[in-house]
């Protein structure tokens, strides 16, 4: 049995939507659907997918930003959402950290190097300042920063250099599991590498899980254990990273990969063509009946428009499309 | 359109209702009206008429009353000291203050236009540079000091213009230019710096790229992009005009809104003061809620938010 | 060999600041034939979309100027030609697309305004109907369904991807012989940029038109172009056809850069990383600008610019490691 | 005519120096004049040669020193009473400095607390007090001060509080679109993952942000404060006779244009030299701190 650390169940999230001056209500979103999930010890999983697909609303009910409108958290086998105050911060808070997509806007201009990273420490641990900067420095050394680094500010830092601060801070307070939410894309090539490399190797020395947004699928391969596919606030397949790249299911899985892998027209073989969608992501306030997908879907058939597909479990991994059911 | 039109229409009503209890408020707050108009000769039987003939009596929240309702029927009471309605004497003097705000708001904003809209185009260039200049002279020299000098100078040492009354166009020509020159810098700084702004943008380098000319670029792409700013400060801009007509009136010795307040203060005429100022601020709201319509003819992302 | 439509030569363009001199591209050469896709890719600073605005004389104003090289166009030297000259071509014979579609249309104009302005402008059309069948026609040829309806459309009303297709149709309405493309893709989601990407190949087919494709990356240059240049530091360190360059890529700098990268089609265990960071344009080491962070650097690449070398079949590359 | 240019590079790079060096040196004109204006505040007994306020009708009307039949003893002439001009102008530096400090004081405080608090917390709260603060930036100071000039009269009292009671409004409202901002900045969000309270937050992390943007305003208020004490002044709301104000200065010389221009034109003059100081302080200041800001 695997030893899971946190499970997401049946999430959704609405959002009312208002406009005009009165803020009339004229909707709701659905920016989360029923979404399920879970992250083991030590491992990775990513969420993928496009803007609107809901990826960065899940992750923000894992860090509480926001919380699901149903559904609910589960740390160690306890639901959070049931948790007072006190016992989230005393028992999920510190537990579970993030490191944001853009390093210059995720930490404060006027606070110094060794500030932003004890923050975590200040915040949740009553300890001595003596005793918090030798953390800091122990961190820094961790993501190959150096001691003297602590008392520069933010804006004296390459990108690069701000990343490896963001997740020195994300493990100030050793937490098991990491959010990191598109931590490369706001880089230059050249520097998305090191700052992979380093969170892989941070995971492995700590044993920590990482609960990764991306929409880079090849960034995708080389970082996470477990994909969760979603489209438009639901997971349409769902499972272990080599087992779903090798052997995709889902149509929209197959567009994506066609989309971002790096290959040379004159190297794709003569059947196999690049699979362009048509049309765009429909608006999430009026979602498609039956499945979400079949608007675009190149495989569409009658009963997709009209019955929405289970999740069903396929190998080793779970794809929700009537083509499987 | 309509129904934004409509929403916006009852917030001003309501900010005015604010205003309104403002005033109110301020002149309570600022002592006994009662107290004011005594003369040293007055008895204590005089003091307790007064109160009673000005409702001051009653507990504060039905003076409030009988205060809305005569503002409702236009209604602003007696001047204390010819007993002449103050409605009246406000409609005298407000055709001056008019002429006098409409024609320098109307100078300065097409000045500003061009001058803004120029230095933005020429930036830091030496014409860029002189229309900083002015603005920074036009921001630092008090207006009424301004006034005292191009007195000195028009009407005491050359006798061109004359330095007071407003008895024909001659006489605005002093009191304008100097209204226009106070406000202008303010426009002028605004348009320049949206201006500025919105020829960084993308659109504009998409325009250049598609070969349109220069003037196009500017006076069609630019401008109308550029004109949302100053409109979203024009509270601000409208704040300065009035504060520059009372203090122009003054200096002038022009008989409009702005004397009249004056000599009310002076006086210590409350009832003037207090209709001068509640016309001059609901001016201010009725004016902010017209450019906030206009505002939705520009920009179509407004217009089309309230459909 | 069809014929080349642009060809630049020792382009160089500085950035006059008030904290000095800038030099955002500094010596560069290439050129781009009919049908034919050049990718220019780099990273964020290499001098990759100054390029772009050098050519078409758009610099920001003031500050950036053109201090050396020829831009040649069908035969017409750019740089000698009079504002008004180089207005007309702009727009007609060359255009370009921007980066983020959310604001490069003017968000108070119609849709349909923005490209009549542009025909208007270029093609002596009488007729407001004719004006009005060429933006439709413009609008057919950038695939975006029922034309008409979006005429009157102002551009917040559009999606992200549908108004990259207006730029795009506002680029190609008056069929230019070159288009750049500065990313025009970076902003667009996976299948979006799919579907953009397939599009341009497609219009490429029907009109025959040069494209320069400025890019950070990979994936997008290997589907799109045909040749490529790598910049760096405000140089072109290596340039060769686009299966060239990734089956055997010559610089240093190159082969790091597509090591780099993580792929989808295999399972990497550890990435190539590249160390450091790109040089300063305010001042520029002596040598070779990328000798700092590369592996195997010579003694004299810290002193000596390396020069270009062709080593055949138009692969050309400036190492001092390359024979 | 060629786009490419031949540009010598060492030149353009002296021609910058050369600017440098320029821009530094019309910094020392605005700072030399503020000096001055603070010290004189401080130590006006010391500076003035005469008192500000004592009638000397046989000394009325003199020229300043420095003109045809002007009086030795009055480098700026004397006024209507036969005050020394210069000694009115040092004492007025001080009711000038006093107000603008006092009601920027009060202003900043009062529109950083609401303008904070209107941006963090957003909605409901934030759109009554935004529409609140557009109605108080949109009505004259002038007004109120001549509203409260009838009941309370003419004094420094007055005009404090009426620059104060809707002062506050421009500090609000541009405090309140940086918070805005800062809400919606990534490590807003990351102070609240790591478990940051509200207070906190507000504290620790919007209100240090916007103490830029904060000294530009105040900075630039200076300026304004000094013209609306003056106006105030000159109007008969502010500084009540005799005490010397430069703005009741003006309006003291109103009647002998003809005859004795000195006593309007100096302090006049002096209102707009130091605000011209200010305003170009607050300009660099605000250039150096923050250029985004440029709008206001």
């Amino acid at each position: 049995m695997a030893d899971i650390l946190l499970e997401g169940r049946n999430l959704t999230m609405l959002y009312p939507v208002r406009r005009g001056l009165f803020q009339g209500l004229i909707g709701m979103v659905r920016a989360v659907d029923n979404v399920s999930f879970s992250i083991e010890r030590g491992k990775t999983l990513s969420l993928v997918g496009e803007s609107g697909a809901g990826k960065t609303t899940t992750a923000k009910s894992v860090l509480l930003l926001e919380r699901a409108t149903s559904g609910s958290v589960y740390f160690e086998g306890k639901d959070i959402y049931q948790y007072n105050k006190d016992q989230l911060k005393r028992e999920y808070r510190p537990r579970v950290q993030a490191v944001q997509q853009n390093p210059w806007s995720s930490m404060n201009p006027r606070m110094r190097v060794k500030d932003i990273v004890a923050e975590p420490l200040v915040v949740n641990a009553k300890q001595s300042k003596k005793e918090n900067y030798d953390r800091v420095v122990e961190l820094l050394d961790q993501v190959g920063l150096k001691a003297e680094h602590a008392e520069h500010f933010p804006h004296e830092f390459s990108g690069g250099q701000r990343q490896r601060i963001a997740v020195a801070r994300a493990l100030a307070l050793n937490p098991s599991l990491v959010v990191l939410d598109e931590p490369v894309s706001a880089l230059d090539v050249s520097i998305r590498a090191q700052i992979m490399n380093l969170l892989k190797d941070l995971q492995e020395a700590h044993n920590l899980s990482y609960l990764v947004i991306a929409h880079n699928l090849a960034t995708v391969r080389y970082m996470s254990h477990g994909v969760a596919i979603m489209y438009l606030g639901q997971i349409v397949e769902y499972g272990d990273t080599e087992d779903l790249f090798e052997n995709p299911l889902h149509p929209y899985t197959n567009a994506l990969i066609s989309a971002s892998d790096l290959k040379l027209p004159e190297d794709r073989d003569q059947n196999e063509k690049e699979i362009i969608l048509s049309g765009e992501m429909p608006s999430p306030l009026n979602p498609p009946t039956g499945c979400r997908f079949h608007t675009r879907c190149p495989e569409a058939r009658p009963e997709c428009s009209k019955i929405e597909p289970e999740m069903v479990t396929v190998g080793k991994h779970q794809v929700k499309c009537h083509k499987f059911v | 359109m309509i129904r934004f039109i409509l929403v916006r229409f009852l917030q001003t009503v309501l900010a005015l209702l604010g205003v309104i209890t403002l005033v109110f408020l301020l002149v309570r707050l600022s002592g006994d009206p009662a107290l004011m108009m005594m003369t040293s000769g007055s008895m204590e039987e005089d003091l307790v008429r007064i109160r009673q003939q000005l409702g001051l009596d009653k507990p504060q929240i039905v003076q409030y009353g009988i205060y809305l309702k005569g503002l409702v029927t236009g209604n602003l009471g007696e001047s204390f000291r010819n007993n002449r309605p103050v409605a009246e004497l406000i409609s005298e003097a407000l055709p001056n203050s008019l002429r006098l705000a409409v024609s320098s708001f109307i100078a300065s904003m097409i000045i500003a236009l061009l001058l803004g809209v120029l230095a933005a185009t020429k930036r830091d260039t030496i014409f860029d540079n002189g229309v900083k200049m002015l603005a920074v002279l036009g921001q630092a020299m008090p207006d009424f000091w301004v006034g005292i000098m191009v007195i000195l100078i028009f009407s005491v040492h050359w006798q061109i213009f004359p330095a007071s009354g407003t008895d024909s166009p001659k006489h605005y020509v002093l009191p304008v230019a100097v209204l226009t020159f106070y406000i202008l810098p303010g426009i002028m700084r605004i348009i320049r710096s949206s201006m500025l702004d919105v020829l960084d943008s993308e659109y504009i380098k998409l325009a250049r790229i598609k070969g349109v000319p220069e003037k196009l670029v500017i006076w069609k792409h630019a401008l109308r992009n550029a004109l949302i700013a100053p409109l979203t400060t024009a509270g601000l801009i409208l704040a300065g005009l009035i504060a520059g007509v009372v203090v122009i009136e003054y200096v002038f010795t022009m008989p409009g809104l702005g004397s009249l307040s004056l000599e009310g203060m002076a006086l210590r005429d409350f009832p003037v003061v207090q209709g001068v100022v509640l016309v001059l601020s609901s001016a201010v709201l009725v004016i902010n809620f017209l450019v906030e319509v206009l505002y939705a003819v520009i920009d179509p992302q407004i217009r089309y938010q309230y459909t | 060999m069809s014929k080349i439509v642009l060809e630049v030569e020792g382009l160089r363009t500085s950035f006059f600041t008030r904290k000095g001199i800038v030099k955002a591209v500094d010596g560069v050469s290439f050129f781009v034939r009919e049908k034919e896709t050049l990718g220019i890719v780099g990273e964020s600073g290499c001098g990759k979309t100054v390029t772009g605005m050098s050519i078409m004389r758009l610099l920001p104003e003031p500050g950036g100027k053109i201090v050396g090289g020829r831009i040649t166009l069908n035969g017409t030297s750019l740089l000698e030609l009079s504002k008004r000259e180089m207005r007309n071509i702009r727009g007609c014979m060359v255009s370009m697309i921007l980066q983020d579609p959310m604001t490069s249309l003017n968000p108070v104009y119609t849709i349909g305004d923005q490209i009549a302005e542009s025909v208007r402008m270029h093609q002596n059309l009488a007729d407001e109907k004719m004006i009005t069948n060429e933006v439709v026609s413009s609008l057919r040829l950038l695939q975006i369904p029922s034309p008409e309806t979006l005429l009157k459309n102002y551009p917040f009303q559009l999606s992200g991807g549908m108004r990259q297709r207006v730029v795009g149709a506002i680029a190609m309405c008056c069929k230019p012989s070159l288009l750049i493309a500065d990313e025009p893709t970076t902003a667009l989601d996976a299948t979006i940029q799919a579907q953009y990407i397939a599009l341009f190949k497609d219009i490429q087919a029907k009109t025959d038109v040069a494209i320069i494709f400025i890019t950070h990356d990979f994936g997008v240059i290997a589907d799109m172009c045909h040749r490529v240049a790598v910049m760096y530091a405000g140089k072109i360190v290596e340039s060769a056809s686009t299966s060239e360059i990734f089956k055997k890529p010559q610089h240093p700098y190159t082969r790091a850069l597509i090591n780099s990268v993580p792929r989808l089609d295999r399972k990497d265990d550890r990435l190539y990383s590249i160390e450091g960071q790109p040089p300063s344009l305010m001042h520029l080491p002596p040598g070779c600008r990328f000798c700092e962070r590369c592996s195997d650097s010579l003694e004299i690449c810290s002193k000596e610019e390396p020069p270009e070398k062709n080593i055949g079949n138009n692969h050309t590359v400036s190492c001092w490691r390359v024979q | 005519m060629e786009y490419l240019r031949d540009i010598n590079e060492a030149k353009i790079e002296k021609r910058m120096e050369l600017r440098r060096k320029f821009s530094r040196l019309m910094l020392i004109i605005p700072v030399v004049i503020l000096a001055l204006l603070i010290l004189s505040a401080i130590f006006a007994p010391l500076l003035a040669p005469y008192s500000p306020t004592e009638i000397a009708m046989t000394e009325r009307l003199q020229p300043p020193s420095f003109l045809k039949g002007g009086s030795p003893k009055h480098f700026l002439g004397t006024d209507s009473l036969g005050r020394d001009v210069f000694s009115r102008i040092i004492y007025g530096a001080r009711i000038s400095l006093s107000f603008s400090l006092i009601v920027i004081f009060i202003t900043g405080t009062v529109g950083t607390i609401l303008g904070i608090i209107s941006g963090y917390f957003g909605g409901r709260l934030d759109s009554f007090i935004m529409r609140f603060t557009d109605v108080a930036l949109s009505i004259p100071a002038i007004l109120i001060a001549i509203i409260l000039a009838v009941g309370l009269g003419p004094s420094f009292k007055t005009i404090v509080i009426a620059s104060s009671i809707l002062g506050w409004s421009g500090y609000a409202r541009v405090i309140r679109g940086e918070a805005m901002r800062l809400r919606e900045v990534d490590f807003v969000a990351q102070a609240r993952i790591i478990g940051s309270s509200r207070m906190r937050i507000m504290i620790k992390h919007i209100f240090p942000n916007v103490i830029n943007p904060l000294i530009i305003i105040a900075t630039m208020m200076v300026g304004l404060m000094i013209i609306i004490e003056a106006t105030l002044s000159y109007l008969g709301a502010g500084i009540p006779p005799p005490n010397p104000s430069w703005g009741a200065m003006v309006n003291d010389g109103r009647n002998y244009l003809e005859t004795a221009w000195w006593i309007s034109f100096f302090p006049g003059f002096c209102i707009g030299l130091v605000v011209l100081s200010c305003n170009y302080l607050g300009d660099w200041i605000r250039d150096k701190l923050d250029p985004r800001l440029r709008r206001l």
